[in-house]
C-alpha cells in the first residue's frame, strides 16, 4: 500500500543539493477506512513533515512534563484517556490529504481537547470556557467544511489532489480563502475569532495548555498554509490586504489584552493569540510577494512565518509549564497573590526566564530571529506594485514593532510579578521547587530556544525545502556564509549573527566581572532595602500586576478597553484604606459575542412560545400548510 | 423458506401480540417480548438471503429491506431495554401488572402495524398499517394515566386523525391519478405497478397527491410545522416508547413520503418533490434548533433534537443525488441507533434522578460515570462531532450541497451549529459541574446502549463495502 | 354512463359541500349536530348512489356505515355528552361566522382551481367528485381550526372524513373503501370515547382542549 | 595580517567608546553647569564617581535574588556590544556585519528588559514605579525608533549600519523630506531612550519624578558603576548614531589604511563635542514634563517614523 509520489517540484536544484528531514520525497498512503470509496489518504510531504515535526516536539515535551506534572493531576481519568486521542488527532491532522480524513481529525482534535478542557470540570468557567470552546471549533470546522465542499465541487472531489487538479476560479479561490482565514482563523485564534482560546487554554492541565496553545494552534496554521497556498491555486493581490488586516489587529489586540490580565495562564494565552498574529502577518506578506511573483521575497516571508511557527511552539511550551509548575507548586495562577519564587523555585525561575526572554523577542534567543526576518520581509515590500500594498504593510511593520515593545513589557509585568520581589501570599512564600520531569520537560526547551537563538541559519536552511514546495522558491543557503551569520538577501543589506553576538556579550561581561572582581572590590553586605529610607514596607507596598500596568492602562486601555480607574478616598482622619476600582470591557465580545448570543435567546423566547398553545392552534398550522401548499400548486401551473 | 421469512416479520409480532394479551406474569412476558423482537429480528435478517417475489399485498426491495432490519434491530435492544426499565417501573409502582401486559401486547402490535407499513406493497395497506402503529403508540403514550400523559396522548390522537385523514385523501387520489391508466381495481394501489406506470399519470393529480401525502405522512414524520405532538408523546410515555417513536415510526412515515417521491420522480411532467421536502426540512431543523435551548425536560429535549435530525434527513433526499441520498440513508440510520441509545440512556438516568427536569440533575459523570459518559457520547454522536458516524452523513449533505446551492448550505449550517450549542449547554449542566439531585438505585441493562453507540462508531470509521453498495444502490433508486 | 346519473351524483356531492357550509355557519352545539346529521345523511344518499351507478354492492356497506353510525349513533352520543357537560349554550367559535364564510368560499374557490387542472379525461364524474370532496375537507378542518371545543372538532372532523369517503366512493373501482370507512368509524368512535373519558375520569371539567393544555410539562 | 589589523581596529573601537562614554557625560554636565553660571564638577567627575563607587562594597538588599546581581553585568554587555557595533569613527568594522541595525535596538532593548526586572526584584514601591514608566516609555519609543530604522533603511537599502552610513556619505542622498523627518523622530526617541530632560531627569532626587533613577534605587557600589557606565554608554551610542547617520562627515570607509583613523577619530570626537553641547542647549532651556505626556511626545516621534515611512513607501523621491 505504501507508495513514494514525488514531492512538489522545486525549481531549484540547490534544496536537493543539501538534503534534509523536510527534502525526503514524500509519502503517500491509502487506508480503506474513512469515507467509504474514497478511503483515508494520508501524505507526508514537506510541509506536513514540517508541522508534524512541530507537533511531535510538543508532544515529547509535554509528555515528558506531565510524568511529573500527573501526580498532582486530581481526576487523572478524566485525562489520560483523551490525552493520546488527543495527540494522535493532531498528527492525523498534519498527515490528511483529503477533505474527510482533514475534517475528521481536525474536529477530533477539538472534541479531544474540549473533554480535556472539562477536565476540571467541577469549576464553573471551566464549564463556560468548555461551552464556548466547543461552539467556536465546530463553527470552525463547519466553515472549513463549507470551504471543501467549494473546492471538491458537486460530484465530491473530495481529496487533495483532485482539489489541486481542479484548478479553482478566481471568485471560487477568493470564496475558499475567506472560509478558510475564518474556520482556521477560528481555531488559531486569529481576533476576533479569539474569544474561546484564552477561556479555554488556560482550563486545561497546564501540559494540555502548553499542547493545546504551542501546537494545537501551530495546526491551525497549517490548516490555513495547506488550503491557501496550496489548494486554492494561485493567490489575487488582495488576499493579503484582508489577511494583513486581521494579523495586524490580532497582534496589538492579543497582547493589551494580556497586558490587562493577571492570570498567569490567561496571560499567557493571549499571547499566544498575538503570536498568531505575528505568524499570520508573514503568511500575508508571502501571500503578497508570491501574487506579484516576488518569489524571493515570498520565500523569506514564508520561512519568516514558520520559523516563528516553530519559534513560538518552543517558548510557549516553555512558559506554560512554567505556569504550570508555578501552579503546583503554590496552587495560584493569578499572579497578585504570588512573588519572590525565583527564591523558592530557582531552576523554574531560571528556564521561566529564558521564555520570557525568548517570547520577547530578545536577542540572541529565538524569537528575535523569526521577528527579525518579518521585519526583513517587511523591508522588502516597497517593490510591491499595487498603492493598497504600500500603504498597508509599513502600517503592519509598525503594528509589529509596538506589538514587541509592549510584549517585551507584558513579561516584564509576568516575571516581574510572579517570580520577583517577596511573596504576596502564605502559598508563595510555602512555595517548593517543582519535581524533576518538569524541569527537564523545561530545560530541553530552555536549550532548544537558545540554540535555535545562536544557530538560525541551520533551521532556515532545514526549511527551505517547504518554502520551495509551497513557495516554488527558497531562501539562499545560509550556512557556509562567514561564520554562522544568517543572510536573507545579500550580506551588504542585512545580516544577523546570533552566535557572535551571543559570545560577544558573553566575553564583555565576563571581562567587566572579572575585571572588576580582580582590581576593586568584591565585598558585600546585606542589609535591609534602601527604598528611599522607607523601612521595613508591607509585601502589600510592592507594585504588583494591575498597578504595573497602569501607566500602560493609561496610554493605550483607556481608548480599547475604555478602562476607567476609580478612587474612593475616605474622608480625612478616616483610618479606612482607600480603594482603586478598575473598570475594563472587552470591546470584541461586547460588540460581537454578547449580542449574538442575546439575538439567539430572544429567538429561542420567541420561538418557545409554540410550545404552548391550543391543539386548535397547532391544527391551524397544519391547516395553513396546507392552504399554502394547495396556492402554490394553484399558482405554479 | 424466504418467504416464510417475510411472513415471520408480520405473524410474530402479531402471534405475540396475542400471547402476552393473555399471559398475566410479569418477568415471562417481558422475556417473551424479548423473545419475539429476537424473532422478528432473525426473520428479518434472513430476509438477505432469499426474497419473495413481489405479491400484490407484500414486497421486500433494496429500500425497505434497509428500513426492515433497522426496525426490527432497534425493536429487539429496545425490548431488552425495556425489560428492566418497566422492572422498575413496576417496582416504583408507576405501572400495574395489568397495564405491563396492556403494554407488552401494544409493543408487539406496534412492531406488526410498523413491519407491516414497510412490506406493504399497496398503498392502501400501508395507509391502514400507519393508521395502526399511530393508534398503538397513541395508547402507550398515554398509559401513565397522569394529567400530562392523557393531555399528550389526546393531542397526539387529534393530530395524528387529521394527519392519517390527509394522507388517505392523497392516497385516494393517487389511485384516481393511476386508475385511467393501470385500470380499475388493486392493481392501480400496487407499488411496483405504479412505479412502472407513474410516467402516464396526470401530472396535475399527482402534485395535489403529494401535497396531502407530505402533510399527512409528515406530520408522523414530526417536521415542523407538524410536529407538535412529538415532544409531548416523546416526553410523557415510557422511554422505550420514546425510542421506538424517534428511532423507528418516524422512519416509517419518512419511508412511505420516499415511495411517494419515487412516484413523483418518475413522472417528468409532476412537479419536483425536492423543494417543498428542502424547505420543510430546513424549517424543521432551525425551529428545533432554537427550541433546544428553554427546554427543562429531558426527554422533551431530545425529541426537539429528532424533529432538528428528520428534518436533516429530509432535506438530503429533497436535496437528492447520490452523494445526498446516500448521506440521507445513512443519517437515517444513524440517527435511529444514536437517538434510541441517547434515550436507553435517559430512561435510566430519570430513573436514578427520579425526575424528568434537568435542572434536578446534574455531574452524572461524576455520580454515575457510565449513564454520564453514555449520554455525553450520545450527544457527542447526535451533534455531529467524529469519529461518529452522523459527522459522516453530515459532511456529505453540507459538502454536496454546497457547491449547488450554497445559501442552503449556509442555512444548514447556522442550524446545525445553534443545535449543536443548545444540546451542549444543556449536556454541561447535566453530565458536568457539581453532581444535583437524588441517586435512587436503579438495575440498569447497559447493554443496548452501548451496543447501538458501537455501532454508530464503527460506522463513522469503517463501513462494509457491502452495506455501502447497498446504500449506493437504494440511493440511486431514489434518484 | 348517462347524462342523468351524473347530475344526480353532482347534486349530492354539491349539497355535501352545501352543507357543510351550514355548519360553519352554525355556533350552537345543538343545531351544528342536528347539521351534521344531515350531513352525513346526504353522505349515505351519494355512496348509495355511487353503490348503484358502479352497481358495486360493497359500496352499501360504506352508505349503511354512514347511516347508522355518523348519521345517528354518534350525533346521539355527543348529544348526551353536551347535555352532561353542559355546555350546549356557549358560543364557542373562534372567528365569526362572516369571516368564517367568506374563508370558506375561498376555500371552495381553491379547490376548484386545484383541481379542474386535472386533465379533463377519463371521466368527468370522478374529476368533479374530487373538488367537491376536497372542498368538504377544507371546510371540515377549518370548522376544527375555528371551534374551540372537542365536540365541535369532532363534528369537523367527522365531515372532514366525509369528504374523503366522498372521494373515496368517488374513485371508481376503488379497493377497500369498506375498511377504509370502517377503519374511520373506529378512530371516531375512539375519540368520541377519548372525550368520554376525559368526563369520566373528572380530570378535566370541560373539554375545551385550551383546558387540556393547562397541563404541559414545561411551564415553570 | 588583515584579520589582526581589524580586530586590532574594533578593538579600538570598543575601548574608543568605553573610555569616551564617562567623559562626554561630564562634558554634558559640564556645559549644563556653565549654561546656568555654575562652575560645576570637572570633566573627569564621571571616572572619579565610577572609581569610588567599585571600590566600594556593595550593599546588598536583603530580598534581592541572584538575577539582581548578575543584572548589571547583562546589562552592561548588551549596552557595550551594541554601542561597539555603531561606526564612530570608521565603517566595516570586523564584527560590523553580526548585528545589523535592528539587532542594535533589540539589544538596547534587552538592557532596558533586565534593567526592569531589577526594579522589580527587591520589591519595593519605588523600583516599581520606576519598571513600569519605564517599559510604558520604551513601548511608545521602540516603535518609533522602528519607523525611523525602516525609513533609513528603505533609503539606503540596507539595515545594515556600515551600508546606510556610507550610502549617507556619499552624495547619493541628496536632501530629503523623509529624512529630516526621521532626525527629529530620532532625536526624540534619542532623548526619550536615554531618560534626559523633558522625559526623565538623570540628576533628580526627586522619587515620584524619577524613572530611570527610581528603577536602580538599591543598587549600590560596583553594580551602580556598571549601570552608571552602561547608561553613559547608551547615551554616547545614540549620539554615535545620530552623528554617523546624519552626520557621516569623516567616518573613514571600510579600505582605509591605518594613519588616516586619526582623521576619523578627531572627527568623531569633534561631532561628540557639538551634540553635548547641543543636547545641554537643549535641557537647560526646557523643562521636565509630566509622566502622562510623555506618551504624547513619544507618540508624536512615532507618527513622525510612520509619515516618514509612509512617504518612502508611496513614493522613490522623499
Amino acid at each position: 500500500m505504501w507508495s513514494t509520489v514525488p514531492a512538489f517540484s522545486s525549481r531549484r536544484s540547490r534544496s536537493a543539493r543539501r538534503s534534509c528531514i523536510f527534502s525526503l520525497p514524500a509519502l503517500a498512503v491509502t487506508l480503506p477506512v474513512g469515507l467509504p470509496w474514497l478511503g483515508t489518504h494520508l501524505r507526508l510531504d514537506a510541509l506536513s513533515a514540517f508541522f508534524l515535526v512541530v507537533v511531535d516536539l510538543g508532544a515529547l515535551s509535554a509528555s515528558l512534563f506531565a510524568l511529573g506534572y500527573g501526580e498532582h493531576e486530581e481526576a487523572p481519568e478524566r485525562v489520560l484517556p483523551f490525552y493520546p486521542a488527543f495527540l494522535a488527532a493532531m498528527t492525523l491532522v498534519v498527515l490528511a490529504d483529503d477533505a474527510f480524513t482533514f475534517l475528521v481529525s481536525w474536529e477530533f482534535m477539538s472534541l479531544t481537547s474540549w473533554a480535556l478542557v472539562m477536565s476540571h470540570h467541577r469549576l464553573l468557567d471551566n464549564l463556560r470556557a468548555g461551552f464556548v470552546y466547543l461552539v467556536m471549533a465546530s463553527f470552525g470546522t463547519l466553515t472549513l467544511l463549507l470551504g471543501f465542499g467549494l473546492l471538491a465541487g458537486p460530484d465530491g472531489l473530495y481529496t487533495f489532489a483532485q482539489m489541486r487538479a481542479a484548478h479553482p476560479g478566481a471568485t471560487l479561490a477568493a470564496l475558499a480563502l475567506v472560509l478558510a482565514l475564518i474556520g482556521a482563523g477560528s481555531k488559531a485564534g486569529l481576533v476576533p475569532l479569539h474569544a474561546w482560546l484564552p477561556l479555554a487554554h488556560p482550563a486545561a492541565p497546564s501540559h494540555v495548555s502548553a499542547l493545546m496553545s504551542g501546537v494545537m494552534t501551530k495546526v491551525a496554521v497549517y490548516g490555513f498554509v495547506r488550503i491557501v497556498f496550496d489548494l486554492a491555486g494561485a493567490p489575487a493581490w488582495w488576499w493579503s490586504i484582508v489577511v494583513l488586516g486581521f494579523a495586524g489587529m490580532t497582534t496589538v489586540m492579543g497582547v493589551l489584552y494580556a497586558l490587562m490580565q493577571h492570570d498567569l495562564k490567561r496571560l499567557l494565552a493571549y499571547h499566544t493569540v498575538e503570536n498568531i498574529g505575528i505568524i499570520f502577518i508573514g503568511l500575508g506578506l508571502a501571500l503578497a510577494f508570491k501574487a506579484h511573483g516576488m518569489m524571493f521575497a515570498a520565500a523569506l516571508a514564508f520561512c519568516a512565518a514558520l520559523l516563528h511557527v516553530f519559534n513560538h511552539s518552543l517558548f510557549k511550551s516553555l512558559l506554560f509549564f512554567g505556569a504550570g509548575a508555578v501552579l503546583t507548586a503554590t496552587g495560584e495562577r493569578d499572579m497578585e497573590h504570588l512573588g519572590g519564587l525565583i527564591h523558592r523555585m530557582p531552576q523554574t525561575a531560571f528556564v521561566f526566564l529564558v521564555g520570557c526572554a525568548a517570547i520577547s523577542a530578545l536577542p540572541p534567543l529565538n524569537g528575535f530571529v523569526s521577528e527579525w526576518l518579518t521585519f526583513q520581509a517587511i523591508l522588502l515590500s516597497p517593490q510591491l506594485p499595487s498603492w493598497g500594498l504600500k500603504l498597508m504593510v509599513p502600517a503592519v511593520g509598525a503594528l509589529l514593532a509596538l506589538s514587541a515593545a509592549l510584549a517585551a513589557a507584558c513579561f516584564v509585568k509576568a516575571y516581574g510579578v510572579t517570580f520577583l520581589g517577596r511573596p504576596r501570599s502564605p502559598a508563595a512564600l510555602g512555595a517548593t521547587e517543582t519535581d524533576r520531569f518538569s524541569l527537564a520537560a523545561m530545560i530541553l526547551l530552555a536549550l532548544l530556544c537558545l540554540f535555535v537563538g545562536i544557530l538560525p541559519g541551520l533551521f532556515i536552511d532545514a526549511l527551505a525545502p517547504v518554502s520551495a514546495a509551497v513557495i516554488g522558491e527558497r531562501m539562499p543557503a545560509q550556512i557556509g556564509g562567514q561564520w554562522f551569520s544568517i543572510v536573507p538577501i545579500a550580506a551588504s543589506r542585512s545580516s544577523y549573527d546570533g552566535l557572535l553576538v551571543f559570545l560577544f556579550m558573553l566575553a564583555s561581561g565576563g571581562l567587566a566581572a572579572f575585571a572588576i572582581h580582580r582590581l576593586a572590590s568584591d565585598r558585600l553586605r546585606r542589609a535591609p532595602a534602601w527604598d528611599c529610607g522607607y523601612p521595613d514596607a508591607s509585601p502589600a507596598t510592592q507594585y504588583t500586576a494591575m498597578s504595573f500596568a497602569q501607566p500602560i492602562r493609561r496610554v493605550f486601555g483607556s481608548v480599547v478597553f475604555r478602562a476607567r480607574e476609580h478612587a474612593e478616598m475616605p474622608p480625612p482622619g478616616d483610618t479606612s484604606p482607600a480603594r482603586l476600582t478598575v473598570a475594563l470591557s472587552d470591546p470584541i465580545w461586547d460588540w460581537l459575542y454578547a449580542p449574538l448570543a442575546v439575538g439567539i435567546g430572544f429567538a429561542a423566547d420567541r420561538l418557545n412560545r409554540l410550545q404552548f398553545l391550543t391543539i386548535r392552534q397547532f391544527l391551524a398550522f397544519v391547516f395553513s400548510a396546507l392552504v399554502a401548499l394547495l396556492l402554490v400548486l394553484a399558482i405554479w401551473s | 423458506m424466504s418467504f416464510d421469512a417475510l411472513t415471520g416479520v408480520l405473524v410474530v409480532p402479531a402471534a405475540a401480540a396475542a400471547l402476552l394479551a393473555a399471559l398475566p406474569d410479569y418477568r415471562a412476558t417481558a422475556r417473551l417480548n424479548v423473545v419475539a423482537t429476537t424473532l422478528t429480528l432473525i426473520c428479518a435478517l434472513s430476509l438477505f438471503f432469499g426474497r419473495p417475489q413481489p405479491g400484490s399485498y407484500l414486497l421486500v426491495d433494496d429500500l425497505n429491506g434497509t428500513f426492515i432490519v433497522l426496525t426490527t434491530f432497534v425493536g429487539f435492544t429496545t425490548s431488552i431495554f425495556s425489560a428492566s426499565y418497566i422492572g422498575h417501573e413496576l417496582e416504583i409502582g408507576r405501572l400495574t401488572p395489568p397495564f405491563v401486559r396492556f403494554y407488552h401486547a401494544m409493543y408487539q402490535v406496534l412492531m406488526f402495524a410498523m413491519n407491516l407499513a414497510l412490506v406493504a406493497n399497496n398503498i392502501g395497506l400501508m395507509w391502514v398499517a400507519i393508521e395502526l402503529a399511530t393508534l398503538t403508540t397513541v395508547l402507550m403514550v398515554g398509559i401513565y394515566r397522569t394529567h400530562e400523559a392523557l393531555e399528550a396522548a389526546w393531542k397526539y390522537f387529534i393530530l395524528g386523525s387529521v394527519g392519517i385523514a390527509l394522507a388517505l385523501f392523497g392516497t385516494i387520489l393517487v389511485y384516481m391519478a393511476a386508475r385511467p391508466v393501470v385500470g380499475e381495481g388493486l392493481d392501480a394501489m400496487v407499488w411496483t405497478v405504479l412505479v412502472k406506470r407513474a410516467g402516464g399519470f396526470d401530472p396535475a393529480l399527482l402534485d395535489v397527491a403529494f401535497v396531502f401525502l407530505l402533510l399527512g405522512y409528515g406530520t408522523k414524520v414530526g417536521l415542523a410545522p407538524l410536529h407538535a405532538w412529538l415532544p409531548d408523546a416523546h416526553a410523557e410515555g415510557p422511554t422505550p416508547i420514546s425510542a421506538v417513536l424517534s428511532g423507528l415510526l418516524l422512519n416509517v412515515a419518512l419511508y412511505a413520503l420516499l415511495r411517494f417521491k419515487m412516484l413523483l420522480a418518475a413522472n417528468p411532467a409532476a412537479l419536483a418533490p425536492g423543494p417543498l421536502m428542502v424547505t420543510l426540512g430546513l424549517v424543521s431543523l432551525v425551529f428545533a434548533a432554537f427550541m433546544l435551548y428553554r427546554r427543562r425536560d429531558i426527554k422533551r429535549l431530545f425529541a426537539y433534537s429528532s424533529i432538528e435530525h428528520m428534518g436533516i434527513i429530509t432535506f438530503a433526499f429533497g436535496m437528492g443525488g447520490p452523494l445526498a441520498n446516500f448521506a440521507g440513508l445513512l443519517h437515517m440510520t444513524m440517527h435511529s441507533l444514536t437517538k434510541s441509545a441517547i434515550f436507553f440512556a435517559i430512561g435510566h438516568i430519570a430513573q436514578v434522578k427520579n425526575t424528568q427536569r434537568i435542572a434536578d440533575m446534574g455531574g452524572l459523570t461524576q455520580t454515575h460515570p457510565v449513564l454520564g459518559w453514555g449520554l455525553a457520547l450520545g450527544v457527542v454522536a447526535i451533534a455531529g462531532l467524529p469519529p461518529l458516524g452522523i459527522f459522516m452523513s453530515e459532511f456529505l449533505v453540507v459538502s454536496s450541497t454546497f457547491a449547488r446551492a450554497p445559501l442552503l448550505a449556509i442555512i444548514l449550517v447556522f442550524g446545525l451549529l445553534v443545535g449543536l450549542a443548545g444540546l451542549f449547554l444543556r449536556l454541561n449542566s447535566i453530565a458536568f459541574g457539581e453532581p444535583r439531585g437524588s441517586n435512587a438505585e436503579t438495575h440498569a441493562s447497559y447493554a443496548p446502549m452501548f451496543a447501538h453507540l458501537a455501532l454508530v462508531l464503527a460506522a463513522g470509521i469503517y463501513m462494509p463495502p457491502a452495506l455501502v453498495a447497498w446504500f449506493q444502490n437504494v440511493a440511486g433508486l431514489l434518484g | 354512463m348517462s347524462r342523468i346519473d351524473f347530475d344526480i351524483a353532482h347534486l349530492l356531492a354539491g349539497l355535501l359541500v352545501l352543507i357543510s357550509f351550514l355548519e360553519l355557519y352554525q355556533d350552537r352545539l345543538y343545531a351544528l349536530l342536528n347539521v351534521f346529521a344531515l350531513h352525513a345523511l346526504t353522505l349515505a344518499a351519494s355512496v348509495a348512489w355511487q353503490a348503484f351507478i358502479q352497481d358495486a354492492p360493497h359500496l352499501y356497506v360504506t352508505a349503511a356505515i354512514a347511516l347508522l353510525f355518523k348519521a345517528i349513533v354518534i350525533p346521539v352520543s355527543l348529544h348526551r355528552i353536551i347535555v352532561r357537560l353542559g355546555i350546549h349554550r356557549e358560543i364557542e367559535k373562534v372567528v365569526g361566522v362572516g369571516p368564517a364564510m367568506l374563508a370558506g368560499m375561498g376555500l371552495v374557490a381553491l379547490s376548484m382551481v386545484v383541481m379542474l387542472r386535472v386533465t379533463p379525461g377519463a371521466d368527468p364524474l370522478a374529476r368533479e367528485d374530487l373538488a367537491f370532496a376536497l372542498s368538504v375537507v377544507l371546510l371540515g378542518l377549518l370548522m376544527m381550526v375555528t371551534r374551540r371545543n372537542a365536540v365541535g372538532q369532532v363534528v369537523g372532523f367527522m365531515s372532514l372524513e366525509n369528504g374523503l369517503v366522498l372521494a373515496a366512493t368517488g374513485a371508481k373501482g376503488m379497493p377497500l373503501v369498506v375498511e377504509i370507512s370502517v377503519a374511520f368509524s373506529i378512530l371516531i368512535a375512539f375519540i368520541v370515547i377519548g372525550i368520554f373519558l376525559f368526563r369520566i375520569r373528572e380530570r378535566f371539567d370541560t373539554v375545551d382542549v385550551q383546558a387540556l393544555d393547562r397541563f404541559r410539562g414545561e411551564r415553570g | 595580517m588583515v584579520v589582526i589589523r581589524d580586530f586590532a581596529i574594533q578593538g579600538a573601537q570598543m575601548l574608543l567608546v568605553l573610555l569616551l562614554a564617562p567623559l562626554f557625560t561630564g562634558f554634558v554636565r559640564k556645559v549644563k553647569a556653565r549654561l546656568v553660571r555654575r562652575q560645576g564638577p570637572s570633566l573627569i567627575q564621571p571616572y572619579r564617581d565610577l572609581l569610588r563607587l567599585t571600590r566600594k562594597e556593595v550593599v546588598l538588599a536583603e530580598g534581592a535574588s541572584w538575577l539582581f546581581r548578575v543584572i548589571p553585568y547583562l546589562v552592561f554587555a548588551a549596552t557595550w556590544v551594541a554601542a561597539a557595533l555603531v561606526p564612530t569613527f570608521r565603517t566595516g568594522l570586523l564584527f560590523s556585519w553580526s548585528a545589523d541595525l535592528i539587532a542594535i535596538i533589540a539589544l538596547l532593548g534587552s538592557g532596558r528588559f533586565f534593567l526592569a526586572l531589577a526594579g522589580l526584584d527587591v520589591g519595593t514601591s519605588f523600583g516599581g514605579i520606576g519598571s513600569s514608566r519605564e517599559v510604558m516609555i520604551a513601548s511608545l519609543a521602540e516603535p518609533a525608533m522602528m519607523m525611523i530604522v525602516f525609513t533609513l533603511a528603505l533609503i539606503a537599502g540596507s539595515t545594515q549600519l556600515s551600508t546606510v552610513a556610507e550610502f549617507m556619505a556619499s552624495p547619493a542622498v541628496g536632501v530629503r523630506v523623509s529624512l529630516g523627518l526621521a532626525l527629529v523622530g530620532l532625536v526624540m526617541v534619542a532623548i526619550a531612550e536615554n531618560g534626559r530632560i523633558p522625559i526623565d531627569n538623570p540628576a533628580t532626587h526627586l522619587e515620584l519624578t524619577m524613572v530611570h533613577e527610581a528603577m536602580v534605587l538599591e543598587y549600590s557600589g560596583r553594580h551602580l558603576a556598571l549601570i552608571e557606565l552602561s547608561a553613559s554608554l547608551k547615551l554616547i551610542l545614540y549620539v554615535s548614531l545620530l552623528a554617523c547617520l546624519f552626520a557621516p562627515w569623516g567616518i573613514e570607509a571600510a579600505g582605509a589604511a591605518v594613519p588616516t583613523l586619526a582623521i576619523g577619530i578627531a572627527a568623531y570626537i569633534g561631532k561628540l563635542a557639538v551634540g553635548g553641547f547641543l543636547l545641554a542647549v537643549f535641557e537647560t532651556s526646557i523643562a521636565k514634563m509630566r509622566v502622562f505626556r510623555v506618551p504624547e511626545f513619544l507618540g508624536v516621534a512615532l507618527m513622525l517614523g510612520l509619515l516618514a515611512t509612509l512617504l518612502r513607501f508611496v513614493s522613490g523621491s522623499f
